[in-house]
Parts: structure tokens; C-alpha cells; sequence
């Protein structure tokens, strides 16, 4: 891969976070719905860059572990979004038979391996996996993305620990959105920057602007080189915004609103758009088609999902034992 | 007497013991300051009245938590942590397990642990396994922690004032499912006593001991029975440990058969302690089989079919209760 | 057949899995190099043997040790991890209950998690409350885990290797005042299926139930009650999950009592759910009321006095015994 | 307390560090003689001046949460030789009436509040207890000493975390003893000095070399100051050794012989006993004194112990619930 994302790939990740997106939008429309979607619906909105800049950074084989805020991790990695809505919405046909739902959807089929929805676990699951990798002598490496507030999570920091000592190839992404649930990053973390916690560990820190794709990506490749090289684990810190509340029952009235409006404007998606269009990467034209063909993937998922059944009652004793 | 949610019960309680004691405060992810605007929610508005310095929104980090409330009571506070939900304990089981109910015993009694720990459970809010999964027949094995699990807002209400103000670790775990439902609740300083059973229901035919909110689903059950003029006694247990053995085993006694109900699931469920004792105490009265109606031994579900399977419901206990009647 | 120690066993059966598959690899506090230099320590030698890449000595972080073993079994590796001893597994719960125990279900049965994990139990080593706390109960309440926890060396050997090479996470618990007591023991490849009870004693007159250290004291009073012509079927469970309920129910349904024994606590414990079963399913057959001999709720105390007491012993199975035959 | 340990202050720690050292040699003794003392013996010997060092820069009243390795810390805390060899011995006038014995002895009386035997769970212990002092605007602080091992438990960063963020008056002292059970500090630790972590959570961190009580005294004195202002935790690295095995049953066959040797040069015991008589702070029968007394009081501690009953069995029942 090219050491900056060219035009191309970026014209592709500009794709990918419309995707997300949209997606996710569609999804607060079937929120309101009322009864179209069961549980609590946890976004990305504002952040599609991170999942995006990182992923399209890895192979294929490589691994993403992911969090309770997925999607966008899923579908960067290529997840099937028909499978992926039908599990949201509990159907029989969804990545994982409508037992994870939104929460802990895991694809294992596109290296998207696991997916906890308990703060910090991701980490020590990823050492797992980038162990195996290493076990293994296979090039491949495994991500793994947790959020600010999990950077307090005493599991995150035993795997930091773990991955120094044993040079796992793992590349830790903190998706820091300046919020954990209604605690403002200063309200939860005792070091001004993620990223320095590298230190403590004896592995490389870089803190990244994660609302700028192209900077993402660069960072991410270069760091993932670094794992890939067999020189250990590395740490990302990528600061974003959560622009919805933690989920969608959270009406944010905790959060300041010129400072929603702030970074409104830094919208990654938005931004890129203009500079391609600054830079002539891409026309108005381009720009419709990319939404039109989106929006038909969102809503032939959104079909899918409708008309897909519920997994029968009693399924729900199967899967427990292998 | 006032009509309160159970969440405003809690609430209620809290705000009295802070009111009451100084050396009472608040600690968790999200007591000060929560994503719900809900006065339904134990800890809304208590931000606000006490200050920052007395509710204390924390990292997510269960363990600093839970240990907080441990050294803050060995020094003579009065913790009232929070640890979201249950499944999260599992992250604070070596404090509340290891320390919390044994470094007392370890001090050779010189030194209290006067903490509570609050904390959510429930099953049928969509979240899947990993936010929705019943332990306390953990928490009950572990000796020295006191656990008490209320099914109504005056209990709650009563019962959490009792924790607070007893010199042992308590684990108070609170159906977030009953939050917004309403009942009585007295004023002021009301208190239930820990280790007292509560006859939800008096009856003849059959016992029927359940806690939280599955007491709910055997009052659900007893109306249809009563229809069919079989008379069930409800034992609502509200506190798990210190156990009421004397209300179990009197009505037992009396009514010579017993069904065990609790949402969590049923191999190695607390059901099958109340099973044991009756098995081992009361046995000469038992008339027929103890039944467990509990969930299957699976993670809960997502999809809303499975969900709905996995959660114990009136007509399993209907059927249980008949199936021991002759 | 050789003559092995307990520990013995558990060193071959490691010795022939690692042999036989290239994916099985040993993690823990001290697996290689250890503190011990003893060979009836169950992985004594083995880095020696097999090199720092398959025998990992791992920093003391539990709950990385588990989220190594579930990361690395989702990758198809067999991972054979040590918890130094039970207390400590609360550190591990929620990489253990909530990951490796619900992840295959999150996934919809599209992952598995082939891991081993190795945990001492025991009580009587004079550690106090912080060692010794047999926690086989809370993890026998866990969906999707395994639990095995046995007596002799040849089914330390036997279980051990089911354990690595079935499909699911399993964890093996190893009485730890066992590893130098000496018995027979199959050479090669020599598996003991999961969930398949032994009947370490024939008899009529009462069914006891055990496993681990505690089927050695149920020998004990086995023999004491042999004198007075009272003849009682030992049952070493084995396996606690899946639990063999068609050897324990045939058995009550034979005798028609039963006592339970374990050295775990006795309120909640996993003979709570022995007895409940049985009440539940054998309700007909049986005599006399169901006892069990179990620790005091209480946390192990250290002096060699008090931990004697804490420990159950075969006079008191005796008395149990004896207590329910008219 | 003068900056620099004066002549008066290096004496008593002198004394102290001996105390502890005879102390535990006896324990060594009693090992030795089957069945004089129950359960695994943990010394610190060759640890000593680390307890000493930071104790003697308290006050009565600031609190200390130890480990497993305690003896050193509680007798340098002030508790009473006697009570605590009672309690090693599992006897009814031990200082938790034998229901603790060696590993987590705890002396509330005299602020040793907490002892825990689980690695890693001292730091949040102590974490609350500071909280308590901070709430109550006490001017006490609390110091909890853990191992290099502990260092990697996910415990200890919740609280370091927790403690920077709410500024606490909590001293971390981590005894860098070279060994976690049978593993180096190379084998369980991925970054060089664990003093370094404190830029982890925008805390102090200082290295000192744990052998030279002199230098451990001034360092806990200043940063003990900084934690007493409000100014928040802060977190020492003493550089020492473990000379015998990790426990009494471990007899060190995994240790390099020079490296052992190399570490018995530094005694921190010798060198200050050098020290002072090369400074004149004391004569050679001063030291002859200090000897004299102290083994007469491990001599009582002990016979002590020896004519305590053992408590009842029953009492077993007893200090459950408050
Ligand atoms: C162990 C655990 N504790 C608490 C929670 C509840 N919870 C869910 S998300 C969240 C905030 C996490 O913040 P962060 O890691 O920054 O991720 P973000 O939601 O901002 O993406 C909390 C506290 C949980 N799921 N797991
Ligand atoms: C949670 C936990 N895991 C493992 C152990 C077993 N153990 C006791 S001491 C020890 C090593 C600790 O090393 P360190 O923290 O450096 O302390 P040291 O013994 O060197 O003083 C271990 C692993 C324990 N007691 N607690
Ligand atoms: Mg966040
Ligand atoms: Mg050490």
C-alpha cells in the first residue's frame, strides 16, 4: 500500500464512511420507529474516519477486535451489511443468528474476530489473537479498537504490558470521541494525551487528528509496519467526537452544544468531500452516484433485515456448546 | 406514605442517608452525571444536592471502584458504590470477594467494612449476555458479603437504607426493569431489617420463593392459579444472605410443597440452595418434589423471540405448581 | 499402567498433548520457570522440553493470562492456561464467564474457543482465606464452561486431556495437597470422558457424593462406616459441568439417601445443587432427608487449629450418614 | 522532619532495619524447626531499608496497605514484635488472633491499616483509604508498597488512574526486588524502570536505590510532601533485591550465583552500618548494643508466641460479621 493514501483509495474511503453513515442514519430512523429495532443503538456517527483510516491500512487477513461501538469497524472490514442489519434487528438471518445483536456483532468470515461490549476487554482478546498470529509466524497482524474510557480499564493495561513484553504484533487504537458515557474525557482520565501511555510501556504512542482520513491511514500504516515487522505492539491514540449521544436513548443534555457545533464542522466526511472536490479527485456527479448507490445497499439491507424471520424461540439452546 | 418508582425509592434512600451521614457518598460511572435524565434513576438530581465532592462519577474501572469502597470503609466512611451492571462485577469479584468479605475476618475483627454496592440486573432489555446475566448465587456463596435483592419500592427503599447504615459490605442488586413501576413507600428513615423474608402472599397449597423481579411473575402466576382455586404462598426473599431459613421453612412446613423461581439461571442458581435446605430441614412435611422454575443454562439472548424464551415466566410456574399438586 | 503422583499425571497428560499437537501451548505465573523445583509440579520440565515459544511464563496479570487463552483459542490454538490458585480466578471471571463462556453464543456458532484452564484448589496449607477458597460453584453456574475437578491421578491424566482437546473452554480445578499422592495411571493417550461420573465405592445404604479432594475423606468415613455394617456408594463426580445426573440419580434411587460432600463453603455451594436436583427428580425414592457436609460459611482461617475445623472431615460424613439411617 | 536523615534519625532507622532483619532470620529458624510455624514463610530480608527508608518519612498517622511481603513494613510501622510473631505462629494473642497468620497481617492500631495477600490489590485498597483521608480533610497521607510483579496487574493502573485523577495523597512505593515468584523483572515487566509509568498518568515518578536507606528517606520525604499539599499521587521505584527465595519453600535454584552475591555486597544493612561507623555516628559497641537489644526483643517476641495458646477451633465462627 501506498505510504499516503492516494486519490483513489481515497475516493474508496470516502465511499466506506458514507456507507457507515448512512447506515447508522438509517438506523435512527428505525429507532424511532418504534418496535422496528430491539435494544440499545450505539453510533459511530462523527468517528466513520477512525474505523476507516485504520482498516483500509490492513490486509485482509489481518484481525480487528471490536467494541460495543462496531458498525463502523465492521463494515470498514467488509462485513456483509444485509447480515449485519439483520442481527441488529434480532433476525435468524444475521451474522450471528440474532443472539449478539447490536452489541457484540463478530464476523468472524472477514477477520472482524470478536466483539465485547464489556469496557476493556477488547485488549487482552486481541493479545490472544496477535499471539496466535505470532505463534504462528503468519505476517498478519491484529487491531484492536477501544474507547477512552476503557483506557481505564485495568485489562487494557495488563495487554499493554503483555504485548510490550512478548512483541505481539498489535496495533492498539484508541478511538478517543472525548467521551465515556456522560464522562468528559477530563472527568475520566488522568493523562492528557492516550498516546503517551505508550511510554509505560516501551512501545511507540502516536496521537492522530481522527477526523482527517488521510492522516489516519498514513499513521495506521506506518504503525502497522511496525507490528507487521515483528518490532511489537504500538499504540494509536485517534481524537474524535461522538456527535450522538453514548446511544440513542442518551439526549446528550450534558454535552455543550457550541461545542457539538465545533465539531459539526470538522464532520470527516464533509471534510474530505471538499477537498476532493477542492483537489478534483472527484465530481458532483461522482459524489451523487457514491450517495445513490449507497443508499441502495442501506436499503436493500433495511429489505433483508424486514423480511427476514426471527430465529425460532428455542434455537436459543443451540450454540452454547460446540 | 408516598407513591414512588422504584428507581425514586432508591433515590429517596440515598438522598436520607446522605442527608443523615457525612460520611456517606456516592461512587460510580455515572452517579453524578448520567446519560438518562430520568428522576427515575437512583442517583438523578443527588449531583446536584451534595456536590462533587460527595457523588463521584469514576473512570470505568470496576476494581478501583469496588476497591475505593473498600479502604474508604476501613476508614469509617460509608460507600454507596455503583457497579452498573451485573455481568461488570465480574471485573470487581476479587474486592468485594477477596477483600470486602474477608478482611475483616482477616483483621481478627478489629477492623468494619461498612459498604454498599449497588448494582443493576435484568434480563429483557435487549442488551444480550454480556449486560444481562444474574449472579447473585455468586455473591450469596461468598462469605461476608450480605446480599439483598428487593422487588418492590418500598423495600427497596428500606432495604438499601439498611445496607448503608449496617456495619457489613452489602451487595444491594436492583432490577432495572422495576425502576419506573410505582408502590407506597413511607417517609423518612424507613427501614427493613436484613434476613427478614416477606409472605408476598399467604396461601396453602404450595410455597413459592422467589426475590427481585421475579416475585412479579409469581404474583402473575398465583392470580391465574387462584382462578383454579389453588392457593399459593409467596415468600419474596429481599435478602438473600443473611437467609430468612425460619419464613421458608414455616411455610413449607405449612403448605408441604415448594417451587423456587428466579431469573437467573437454574444449574448452580440460588433456587437450588433454597431446594438444599428445605430438602435437608423440612423434609419429613415435604408432599411432593421441589420444583426450579428458572432460565435455561444458556448466555441470554438477544433477538426478542429468545429473550422472551429464556426469561421465566407465570405459566412455567403455573406448571410447576401443578405438577406437584396431585 | 505406571505409578504416577498426581502431579506426575497432570505433567504427562500436558507432555502428550503438546506432543501430539502443534497448536497446544502452556501460559501462566511460573509454568516454566517455576519457584518449585519438584517433579510432581504438573509442569516440571516441560520448558525444557518444549522451549519459551510453547511454555509461556506469563507477568501476574490474570485476567490477560484468561483474554490470552480465549484471544488465542478464537485462532484455533489450544491454549492450556494456569491460574495459580482459585481465589485468584475472581481476577479472571470476566474474561472467563463473560468472554470464553459467551463468545461461541455471540458469535451465532461460528467461533469456537478449545481452552484449558488450570486453577489449584485446597484448602489445609496453612495460606488463609486469600489461597484457599473453592470457588467451583460460581464457575458451574457459568453457561458455556466446563468443569472439571478430579480425585486420582489417573483421571487428572485422563480428564485433562478430554479437557484440551474438546472443542470447548473447559476448566480443570486441581486440588493442590493431591499432586504427591501416587496411583495408577494409563500410559498414552488415555482420555477420561467429560461428564462421566465414577463410582469410587460400591454400596446400598446411602449414595455420597464428592469430587476432589473431598472423595478421599468420603473413603475415609466409607471405611469407619464399613465397621458398623453400613455400606455407602461414593460417587466422585468428576466432571461438575456436564454433571452425570443418570449416575447420581441411579444411585439415590437405589439407596434412597444421599449425603454431599465438598470442602467448599456450604451455603450456596455446588452440593446445594446436587441436593436440588435430586429433591427435584428422585423426590419418590428417597428415605430420608438429603444432608450436606460442607466448610463453614466462613473464610478459611489460617491457624492450623481453626483451618482443621474449617475443613469437612469423615467423622462428620459419618455422623451425617448415620443421622439419616434410622 | 529534617530533609536529610541527621545522625539521631540514621540510627534509628539502623535499628529498625535490624529489627526487622533478626526478626525474620528467627522466622527462618523456626521454619527450619518443623511445625514451629505454620504455612510459607515471605521475607524481605535484603528489602529492608525500602520499608525503613519510606516509614521513617511518615507520620504516626499517615496510613500504610502492604502485601505479602509485610513483616519489614508493619514493624517498621511500630507493631508490636510480639503480637505479630504470635499471629506467624497461628496463636489467639496474634495481632489478628491467628486467623491471619503471615501473609496479610494487618495492625490497624498503628495505621498499617490493610494487608492483602492478592497481588496488585494493595493500590486500590489504598486508593479508598486516601480518598477517606481527602475527604476528611485530613493532613495524613497513605503509602502502599507493592511488587515489580504487581505492577502488571490491571489493578494497580485503576488506580493510579483514579488516584492522579482525583488527586489523592497517595504514595505508590514500588519494591523492585528483580523477581515476581521465579521470573525477572526482564521476564514480567516491558518497560524499563516502572518509575517511568507515572508519566502514564501525569504523576511523579522517581527511581531511588532501595538499598541505601538514606537516600530512600529523602526521596519519601519530598514526595511524600508533594502527596500531603494535595498536590495530588506520586510513585517511587526502590531498586532492591530479594535475597532468599520468593517464600521459604523456594530455595533459588533458578537464580544466578553472582547475581546473588553481587546483591549481598549491598547489603543495605552493612553499608549503612559501614557508613556510620566511618562517620563516627556510632562506635563499634553501640552496634554490639543495638544487636543485644534487638535480639532479646525477637527473643521475647518469639517465647512469646510459644506460651500463647493456639486459639479455639470454634472460634473459627468468630469476626465474620461486624
Ligand atoms: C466493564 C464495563 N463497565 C461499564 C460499561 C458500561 N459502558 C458502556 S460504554 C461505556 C463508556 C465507554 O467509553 P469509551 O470506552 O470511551 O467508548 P465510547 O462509548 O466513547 O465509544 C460504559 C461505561 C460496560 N459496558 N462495561
Ligand atoms: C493475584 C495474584 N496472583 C498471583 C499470586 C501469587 N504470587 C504471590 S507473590 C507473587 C509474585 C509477586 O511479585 P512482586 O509483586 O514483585 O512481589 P515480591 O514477591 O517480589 O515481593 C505471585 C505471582 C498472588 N498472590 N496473587
Ligand atoms: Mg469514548
Ligand atoms: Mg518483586
Amino acid at each position: 500500500m501506498e505510504p499516503q493514501a492516494n486519490s483513489v483509495r481515497l475516493k474508496t474511503m470516502y465511499e466506506k464512511m458514507v456507507l457507515i453513515r448512512k447506515f447508522e442514519e438509517r438506523i435512527i430512523e428505525l429507532v424511532q420507529e418504534q418496535g422496528r429495532i430491539p435494544g440499545m443503538q450505539i453510533l459511530a456517527n462523527g468517528q466513520e474516519a477512525v474505523a476507516v483510516g485504520i482498516i483500509e491500512a490492513l490486509k485482509a487477513e489481518d484481525v480487528i477486535v471490536s467494541n460495543h461501538r462496531s458498525h463502523g469497524h465492521l463494515l470498514a472490514k467488509g462485513a456483509d451489511p444485509k447480515h449485519l442489519m439483520a442481527e441488529i434487528m434480532g433476525k435468524a438471518t444475521g451474522v450471528n443468528k440474532g443472539k449478539s445483536g447490536t452489541l457484540h456483532l463478530a464476523v468472524p468470515e472477514v477477520n472482524a474476530l470478536m466483539t465485547s461490549t464489556v469496557v476493556g476487554a477488547g485488549p487482552p482478546l486481541a493479545a490472544g489473537a496477535a499471539f496466535a498470529q505470532q505463534y504462528r509466524n503468519e505476517p498478519n497482524i491484529t487491531v484492536v479498537f477501544f474507547g477512552d474510557g476503557a483506557a481505564a480499564e485495568g485489562s487494557v493495561h495488563e495487554a499493554m504490558n503483555l504485548a510490550a513484553l512478548w512483541k505481539l504484533p498489535l496495533l492498539f487504537v484508541c478511538e478517543n470521541n472525548c467521551w465515556a458515557g456522560a464522562q468528559s474525557y477530563a472527568q475520566h482520565c488522568s493523562v492528557g494525551e492516550i498516546a503517551q501511555r505508550g511510554i509505560a510501556y516501551g512501545m511507540p504512542g502516536e496521537f492522530v487528528d481522527g477526523n482527517d482520513v488521510k492522516k489516519v491511514y498514513a499513521l495506521a500504516l506506518s504503525m502497522a509496519e511496525y507490528c507487521r515487522e515483528g518490532k511489537g505492539p504500538a499504540l494509536i491514540e485517534a481524537k474524535t467526537y461522538r456527535m450522538r449521544g453514548h446511544g440513542e436513548n442518551d439526549h446528550q443534555h450534558y454535552v455543550d452544544k457550541a461545542e457539538l457545533e465545533y465539531w459539526a464542522k470538522k464532520c470527516p466526511i464533509r471534510s474530505l468531500k471538499e477537498k476532493m472536490l477542492k483537489d478534483g479527485i472527484v465530481t458532483e456527479n461522482e459524489l451523487q452516484a457514491i450517495e445513490t448507490k449507497t443508499l441502495a445497499i442501506v436499503a436493500e439491507a433495511v429489505a433483508f433485515g424486514d423480511a427476514s424471520p426471527f430465529p425460532l424461540a428455542k434455537e436459543a439452546l443451540n450454540d452454547v456448546w460446540a | 406514605m408516598a407513591q414512588l418508582s422504584f428507581g425514586q425509592a432508591v433515590n429517596n434512600a440515598l438522598d436520607l442517608a446522605m442527608n443523615m451521614d457525612e460520611s456517606v457518598f456516592l461512587a460510580g460511572e455515572g452517579v453524578g452525571i448520567s446519560i438518562h435524565y430520568d428522576p427515575n434513576m437512583p442517583s438523578h438530581g443527588l449531583l446536584g444536592k451534595y456536590g462533587p465532592k460527595r457523588v463521584k462519577d469514576t473512570p470505568v474501572s470496576e476494581a478501583a471502584i469496588a476497591g475505593l469502597a473498600v479502604g474508604a470503609s476501613c476508614m469509617g466512611l460509608r460507600p454507596v458504590v455503583e457497579i452498573m451492571f451485573l455481568p461488570f462485577i465480574t471485573l470487581a469479584t476479587d474486592m468485594l470477594v477477596n477483600h470486602a468479605g474477608k478482611l475483616q475476618y482477616l483483621s481478627g475483627g478489629k477492623s468494619t467494612f461498612p459498604l454498599t454496592v449497588r448494582v443493576k440486573a435484568g434480563v429483557n432489555f435487549a442488551a444480550g449476555c454480556q449486560h444481562s446475566h444474574n449472579l447473585e448465587a455468586w455473591l450469596a456463596h461468598s462469605p461476608g458479603l450480605k446480599v439483598v435483592f428487593p422487588s418492590t419500592p418500598e423495600d427497596a427503599k428500606g432495604l438499601l437504607l439498611s445496607a448503608i447504615f449496617d456495619p457489613n459490605p452489602v451487595i444491594v442488586i436492583e432490577e432495572m426493569g422495576l425502576y419506573w413501576g410505582k408502590g407506597e413507600v413511607p417517609e423518612g428513615d424507613y427501614r427493613v431489617p436484613l434476613g427478614k423474608a416477606r409472605i408476598a402472599l399467604p396461601g396453602k397449597d404450595c410455597t413459592l420463593v422467589s426475590y427481585g423481579g421475579a416475585t412479579h411473575t409469581a404474583i402473575e402466576a398465583a392470580k391465574i392459579l387462584s382462578k383454579e382455586n389453588i392457593s399459593i404462598e409467596i415468600i419474596d426473599l429481599r435478602t438473600l444472605v443473611p437467609l430468612d431459613r425460619d419464613c421458608l421453612l414455616n411455610s413449607v412446613k405449612k403448605t408441604g410443597r415448594l417451587v423456587v423461581l428466579h431469573d437467573a439461571t437454574k444449574f448452580g442458581g440460588f433456587g437450588a440452595e433454597i431446594a438444599a435446605i428445605v430438602a435437608e430441614d423440612a423434609f419429613e412435611f415435604l408432599k411432593a418434589p421441589i420444583k426450579r422454575v428458572a432460565a435455561p443454562d444458556i448466555p441470554v439472548p438477544f433477538s426478542p423471540t429468545q429473550e422472551k424464551f429464556y426469561k421465566p415466566n407465570a405459566d412455567m410456574v403455573v406448571d410447576a405448581v401443578k405438577s406437584i399438586l396431585n
